[in-house]
C-alpha cells in the first residue's frame, strides 16, 4: 500500500509540470523565448527540446551535489552549472542542426537567463533526490516545450495557413502537415512581434476561462453535495424523531 | 585548451568572490527595500523572493 | 567617423529594435515589475546602469581575452558570470555607499542576473560585428551607445506599459482576461505601434 | 576555517568540471561545425550543376592575388576530383560573390551569383546559377531567416519557373500573396545577376575593340534614335580609352546590334555584339570596315551596297558619327525630338497642370512638334502627395504622338524615382493617355507618381490636339 502511494507521487512529480503547473501558462516563466522563437511550430519545438536537455541535466547535477554545495554559495554554484550546460547545448546545436542554430539565434545562450531553470534548481532539485529531480525537470521542460509548440503552431497557422516540418529540425524529410491553400487569408502580423504577444495573451485567457469554469463547476458540485448531506442529515433527524415519537 | 579552462576558472572564482563579499556586507539598518515591490513580481528565482520565503 | 553613427545606434536600439517589443528580451521584468509606475522606474534605472557597464565589460572581455586566445566558444558562460559579478559588486557598493539608493534600487538588482535583456544586448553587440565595422576601439563606443539606447527603450516601454496597467486595474475586464492576458494583448498593440517606426533610420 | 576550505574545494571542483566539460564538448564539435559551415556553403554549388555530392571538400581560403578569392575542390570517396568552384569578388555591392563552376575535367560549366538581401522578414541569400549560354539552370535559396512557410511556398511554386529562361530576358511571376516580400528578394537577385552578366558580356565585346578595357560607364543615355548610349571605356588604371556607341536597328533580316567605337573624331572600329550569335554574312559584312580603323571619321566610305546588311550598318555608323559630333545643346534638343535642331519661343499656358510650351524645328526649319512642361505637386488619387512637386517635359509631334517624356525634377524617394526613370518609356509612342486602371500595373512601386505623369501627359495631349486642329 505504502509503495503504491509513493509511485503515484512520482508520477505526479512528472505530470504536474505538463498542465497543472505549466511553466509558461501558469507561472509565466520563460516568456522571452516563448515570444521570440515561436514564429513557427518547428522553432518552438526545437527550443523546447533544448530546454528539456538543459533543465533535466541541471536538475540532475544540482540534486547530485545538493549536500556537497554549502548553503552560502548555493545560487552562484547553480548559475555556473546551468551556464555550463547551456554552453554545451549551444555548441551541440551548432554541430547537429545548423539551420535551427541560425534561427534560434541569441536565444540559445539566453536559456541561461530563463527563470524556469534557476527556479527549478533552487525550489525543487536542491531539496529532492536525483530521480525525483530528473522527473521534475523532464516534466516541467516538457510542459514548456508543449506550450512552445502550441504557441508556435497557432502563430504559424494563423500567419500562413500551414504547418511545416523538416525545415529546421534535421528530420531528413520536409513537408507540410496541413496544406489549406489559405494563402489569401493568411494574417502575416502573427509571425511578427505583435502577433506573439496577442497569441500568448489569448491562450492565457482561454486557459483562465477553462480554469474558472472548472472551479465554478466544482463549486456547484460541492454545494450540491453539501445540500445533499444536509438533506440526508435532516432526513435522519426526522426519522429519529419519528422513531422516538413512535416509541 | 588551457586558456579556456583557466578563463572559465578565473571568471567563476571572480563571481564566487564577489557573491560572497556582497553576501557578507550587511544591509544598512532599516533600509530593507519595501517588500511591496517584490510582491508584484513573479520572478521566482529572484534572490529576494527566496529570502522572503525563507523568513 | 561622424557622430551621427552614435545617434543612429541609440535611436535604432531604442525605438526600432526595441528590446522588449521587437527583440523580446526582458519580457519577464516587463510583465513582472510593471504593475506600478514607481517600480517600473526603479527597475529601468537599475537595468540602464548594468546594461551599459555590462556591455562594456563583456565587449572588452570578448575582444581582449576570448578572441586573442581563440576561445570565443566559452562566451556564453563568461558573459553571464561577468554580468552576475558586476551586479554583485554594484549591490555591495550601493549597500555601503547610500542607504537611500539601496532602498530604491536594492530590490531590483538580484533580478537583473536573470534578466535576459542584459545578456542579450551583450551578445547582440558581439554578433552585430561593430568591431569589424568600426575597429575595436570605436566599435566599443558604438556598442556602448546601442546598449544605452536599448536601456532607454526598455525604460520607455516599461514605464508606458506600467501606466497603462495602472488604468487597466480599474477597468472592467472580463474575469478570464484580468491581469496578465489583457496586459499581453496591450503589449501586442504597443508592438504594432512600434512596427510603424520601422524604417526611420 | 573549515567552511572556507569547503568553499574553496567547491570552487575548484565546479570550475574544473565546468571548464573541462566545455572544452571537451568544443573539441568534439569543433570539426563538425567547421565541416557543416563548409558544406552549407559549397555543397549547393555541386548539387545545382548535377555534379556528384562530394565526399570531401578541399577549400583553399588563403588569399592569392585578390583578397576575397578562394577555391573549393570536391572529391568523391576515391579522391577523384568531381568539380571545382572558384569564388570571386564582385564590384557591385549588392552581389555578395560570383562563382565559376568547373567539372572534374576542368571545363567551366557555368557560373553562380550569390546575392544577399535583407527584407522585412530577415536575411535571405539567393543563388542564381547560369550555364555558359546564359540559360538559368537553377535559382536556389541558400540561407534565409524568412518565415519557412513563405520560403516553402516560393520554392514549391515559383523557383522552377526560372529554369530554362535566358537570364537577359526573364519573365517574372507577378502575384500579391503573403510571400511577395520573399519573392521580391529573389526577383532582385535574378535581375542583379542579369545586369552583372550583361555588363561582363558587354565588356567582353568591348575588348575586341579596346583590348585593355576593364570597366565602362554610361556617359549619355540617348532616349530616342537607334544609338542607345555613349559609353566611356576605361582600362585597369581608370584611364579613358575611348567611347563606344551601342547601336541597334531592325531590318528585314532581324535585329542588328553593333558596337561602334569613335573617339575624338577617330574611328576605332565596328563590331557585332555577341559575335557567337551573329551570322557569318553579318560578320563578313563588318570586316570591310576594319580597313578604316584608326582613320578619321570623315574618310569612311559609307556607300557599300554589297550585302543585305550594308545599308543598315552604314546607317548605324552614320548615326554614331552624328551623335559623337553633336554639341551639348543639340543633344538636349534631341532628347525630346530625335531630329530637332532649334527651338522657338516659349509660350506660357494658363491651364493646370501645364506651364508652357515650346515649338521645336528641324534643320530645314520645319516644325516637328511642341514640348510641353507641366508640374503636379499633389497626388491626383488621394489629394496628398508624398513625393513633392513633379516637373515633366512632354514632346508631342505634329501627328499627335508622344515622342518622349523627361523628368526635370522630382522629389520622390530614391526607389520611386528610379522606378519612374525606368518605366517612363511606357509613354513613348502613344497618342492617347494610358488607361487609369493600367497605371497600377505599370508603376508597381511608384504608383502615385505614375498617375501624376499620366495626368500631365493627358493634359498636354488634349491641349495639343485642340491647338493642332486650329
Amino acid at each position: 500500500m505504502a509503495k503504491k502511494k509513493k509511485d503515484a507521487g512520482k508520477l505526479s512529480v512528472f505530470t504536474k509540470g505538463l498542465i497543472q503547473q505549466n511553466p509558461i501558462f501558469v507561472f509565466l516563466l520563460g516568456l522571452c523565448p516563448a515570444l521570440a522563437v515561436t514564429s513557427s511550430l518547428e522553432t518552438g519545438v526545437g527550443m523546447g527540446i533544448l530546454v528539456i536537455f538543459v533543465l533535466t541535466a541541471s536538475n540532475i547535477v544540482v540534486s547530485l551535489f545538493k549536500n556537497f554545495i554549502p548553503e552560502e554559495i548555493k545560487i552562484p554554484a547553480y548559475i555556473v552549472i546551468i551556464a555550463t550546460f547551456v554552453t554545451i547545448v549551444d555548441l551541440g546545436t551548432e554541430a547537429i542542426s545548423p539551420p535551427l542554430y541560425d534561427s534560434l539565434g541569441i536565444f540559445i545562450p539566453l536559456i541561461v537567463a530563463n527563470c524556469l531553470i534557476m527556479g527549478r534548481a533552487t525550489s525543487f532539485a536542491s531539496q529532492n533526490n536525483v530521480g525525483r529531480s530528473a522527473l521534475d525537470g523532464l516534466g516541467m521542460s516538457l510542459g514548456f516545450g508543449l506550450a512552445m509548440a502550441l504557441i508556435g503552431a497557432t502563430r504559424e497557422f494563423l500567419a500562413t495557413g500551414e504547418l511545416a516540418y523538416g525545415v529546421y529540425l534535421p528530420l531528413g524529410f520536409e513537408g507540410s502537415i496541413i496544406g489549406l491553400e489559405a494563402a489569401p487569408f493568411s494574417m502575416e502580423v502573427f509571425v511578427g512581434p505583435a502577433g506573439g504577444f496577442i497569441v500568448i495573451g489569448v491562450w492565457l485567457a482561454i486557459f483562465n476561462a477553462i480554469g474558472q469554469h472548472r472551479q465554478h463547476r466544482r463549486k456547484i458540485a460541492r454545494d450540491r453535495w453539501i445540500e445533499k448531506k444536509k438533506q440526508q442529515a435532516a432526513e435522519r433527524k426526522r426519522r429519529k424523531a419519528m422513531e422516538g415519537g413512535s416509541a | 585548451m588551457w586558456p579556456a579552462i583557466a578563463t572559465v576558472f578565473i571568471i567563476i572564482a571572480l563571481y564566487l568572490g564577489t557573491y560572497l563579499l556582497n553576501r557578507r556586507t550587511p544591509q544598512p539598518v532599516d533600509a530593507a527595500p519595501s517588500s511591496e515591490a517584490c510582491e508584484s513580481c513573479m520572478n521566482y528565482s529572484c534572490g529576494f523572493k527566496q529570502r522572503m520565503e525563507e523568513d | 567617423m561622424s557622430p551621427t553613427v552614435f545617434f543612429v545606434a541609440i535611436v535604432s536600439a531604442m525605438l526600432i529594435n526595441n528590446v522588449v517589443l521587437m527583440r523580446f528580451l526582458g519580457v519577464c521584468p516587463f510583465l513582472g515589475v510593471s504593475k506600478k509606475s514607481e517600480t517600473a522606474i526603479g527597475m529601468s534605472a537599475a537595468v540602464m546602469f548594468v546594461m551599459v557597464v555590462g556591455s562594456i565589460l563583456t565587449y572588452l572581455l570578448y575582444y581582449f581575452v576570448l578572441e586573442p586566445f581563440e576561445i570565443t566558444y566559452i562566451s556564453t558562460i563568461a558573459f553571464i558570470l561577468i554580468i552576475a559579478s558586476l551586479v554583485q559588486l554594484v549591490e555591495m557598493f550601493i549597500k555601503k555607499a547610500s542607504k537611500k539608493l539601496y532602498k530604491a534600487l536594492g530590490i531590483y538588482l538580484p533580478l537583473i542576473v536573470t534578466n535576459c535583456a542584459i545578456l542579450g544586448i551583450a551578445e547582440t553587440n558581439i554578433r552585430e560585428g561593430y568591431a569589424a565595422e568600426y575597429g575595436v576601439g570605436q566599435g566599443m563606443l558604438v556598442a556602448t551607445s546601442s546598449a544605452f539606447g536599448a536601456a532607454l527603450g526598455f525604460a520607455l516601454v516599461i514605464f508606458a506599459f506600467s501606466t497603462i496597467r495602472e488604468r487597466l486595474e480599474a477597468a472592467d475586464v472580463p474575469t478570464a482576461w484580468k491581469g496578465i492576458p489583457i496586459s499581453l494583448v496591450v503589449a501586442g498593440i504597443m508592438a504594432l505601434a512600434f512596427l510603424g517606426l520601422e524604417g526611420i533610420v | 576555517m573549515l567552511n572556507k576550505l569547503r568553499i574553496a574545494l567547491v570552487l575548484l571542483i565546479i570550475g574544473a568540471a565546468s571548464g573541462l566539460s566545455i572544452v571537451a564538448v568544443n573539441q568534439a564539435t569543433e570539426d563538425v561545425i567547421r565541416e557543416n559551415r563548409l558544406r552549407e556553403e559549397h555543397e549547393l554549388y555541386f548539387e545545382i550543376f548535377d555534379l556528384e555530392k562530394p565526399d570531401s571538400l578541399d577549400v583553399d581560403e588563403e588569399p592569392r592575388d585578390v583578397y576575397c578569392r578562394r577555391e573549393a575542390k570536391g572529391y568523391d570517396a576515391d579522391r577523384q576530383k568531381i568539380g571545382e568552384v572558384h569564388f570571386f569578388c564582385v564590384e557591385d555591392e549588392a552581389v555578395h560573390e560570383r562563382a565559376e563552376v568547373y567539372d572534374g575535367d576542368g571545363n567551366q560549366i557555368g557560373q553562380v551569383f550569390r546575392v544577399d538581401d535583407v527584407n522585412e522578414h530577415g536575411e535571405i541569400s539567393t543563388l542564381v546559377a547560369v550555364d555558359m549560354n546564359g540559360e538559368i539552370i537553377e535559382v536556389a535559396i541558400a540561407r534565409t531567416e524568412n518565415t519557412p512557410n513563405y520560403v516553402q511556398r516560393i520554392k514549391d511554386n515559383h523557383l522552377d519557373d526560372f529554369i530554362g529562361q535566358n537570364i537577359q530576358d526573364v519573365e517574372f511571376y507577378d502575384g500579391r500573396t503573403g510571400a511577395t516580400i520573399t519573392y521580391g528578394s529573389i526577383r532582385s537577385a535574378v535581375n542583379l545577376t542579369g545586369e552583372n552578366i550583361a555588363a561582363d558580356r558587354a565588356l567582353a565585346d568591348y575588348r575586341r575593340i579596346f583590348p585593355d578595357a576593364d570597366s565602362y560607364e554610361v556617359v549619355y543615355d540617348y532616349a530616342l534614335g537607334c544609338i542607345d548610349s555613349r559609353r566611356a571605356i576605361y582600362d585597369g588604371d581608370e584611364e579613358l580609352l575611348g567611347h563606344i556607341y551601342p547601336a541597334e536597328m531592325d531590318n528585314e533580316h532581324g535585329t542588328i546590334h553593333l558596337h561602334v567605337a569613335i573617339f575624338e573624331e577617330i574611328f576605332y572600329g565596328v563590331k557585332a555584339a555577341r559575335p557567337d550569335r551573329a551570322s557569318e554574312e553579318k560578320l563578313e559584312a563588318l570586316e570591310k570596315y576594319e580597313a578604316y580603323e584608326g582613320e578619321s571619321i570623315h574618310d569612311i566610305d559609307l556607300d557599300y551596297e554589297e550585302t543585305v546588311y550594308d545599308e543598315t550598318i552604314n546607317h548605324l555608323i552614320e548615326q554614331a558619327i552624328v551623335r559623337c559630333q553633336e554639341s551639348d545643346e543639340q543633344r538636349e534638343l534631341r532628347q525630346l525630338f530625335r531630329w530637332a535642331s532649334s527651338k522657338g519661343e516659349t509660350v506660357d499656358i494658363d491651364e493646370e497642370p501645364l506651364i508652357d510650351y515650346t515649338p521645336y524645328y528641324d534643320e530645314d526649319d520645319e516644325r516637328l512638334g511642341n514640348v510641353y512642361t507641366g508640374e503636379i505637386d499633389t497626388d491626383p488619387l488621394s489629394g496628398d502627395y508624398e513625393g513633392g512637386p513633379l516637373n515633366l517635359s512632354v514632346s508631342i509631334d505634329t501627328d499627335g504622338v508622344v515622342n518622349n517624356v523627361i523628368i526635370n525634377s522630382d522629389e520622390e524617394s530614391g526607389f520611386a524615382s528610379d522606378m519612374l526613370e525606368e518605366e517612363i518609356s511606357m509613354f513613348r509612342g502613344i497618342d492617347a493617355p494610358i488607361d487609369e486602371g493600367e497605371i497600377d500595373s505599370v508603376f508597381s512601386g511608384a504608383t502615385t507618381a505614375g498617375h501624376s505623369v499620366n495626368d500631365i501627359v493627358k493634359a498636354a495631349l488634349d491641349y495639343h490636339a485642340e491647338r493642332e486642329d486650329e
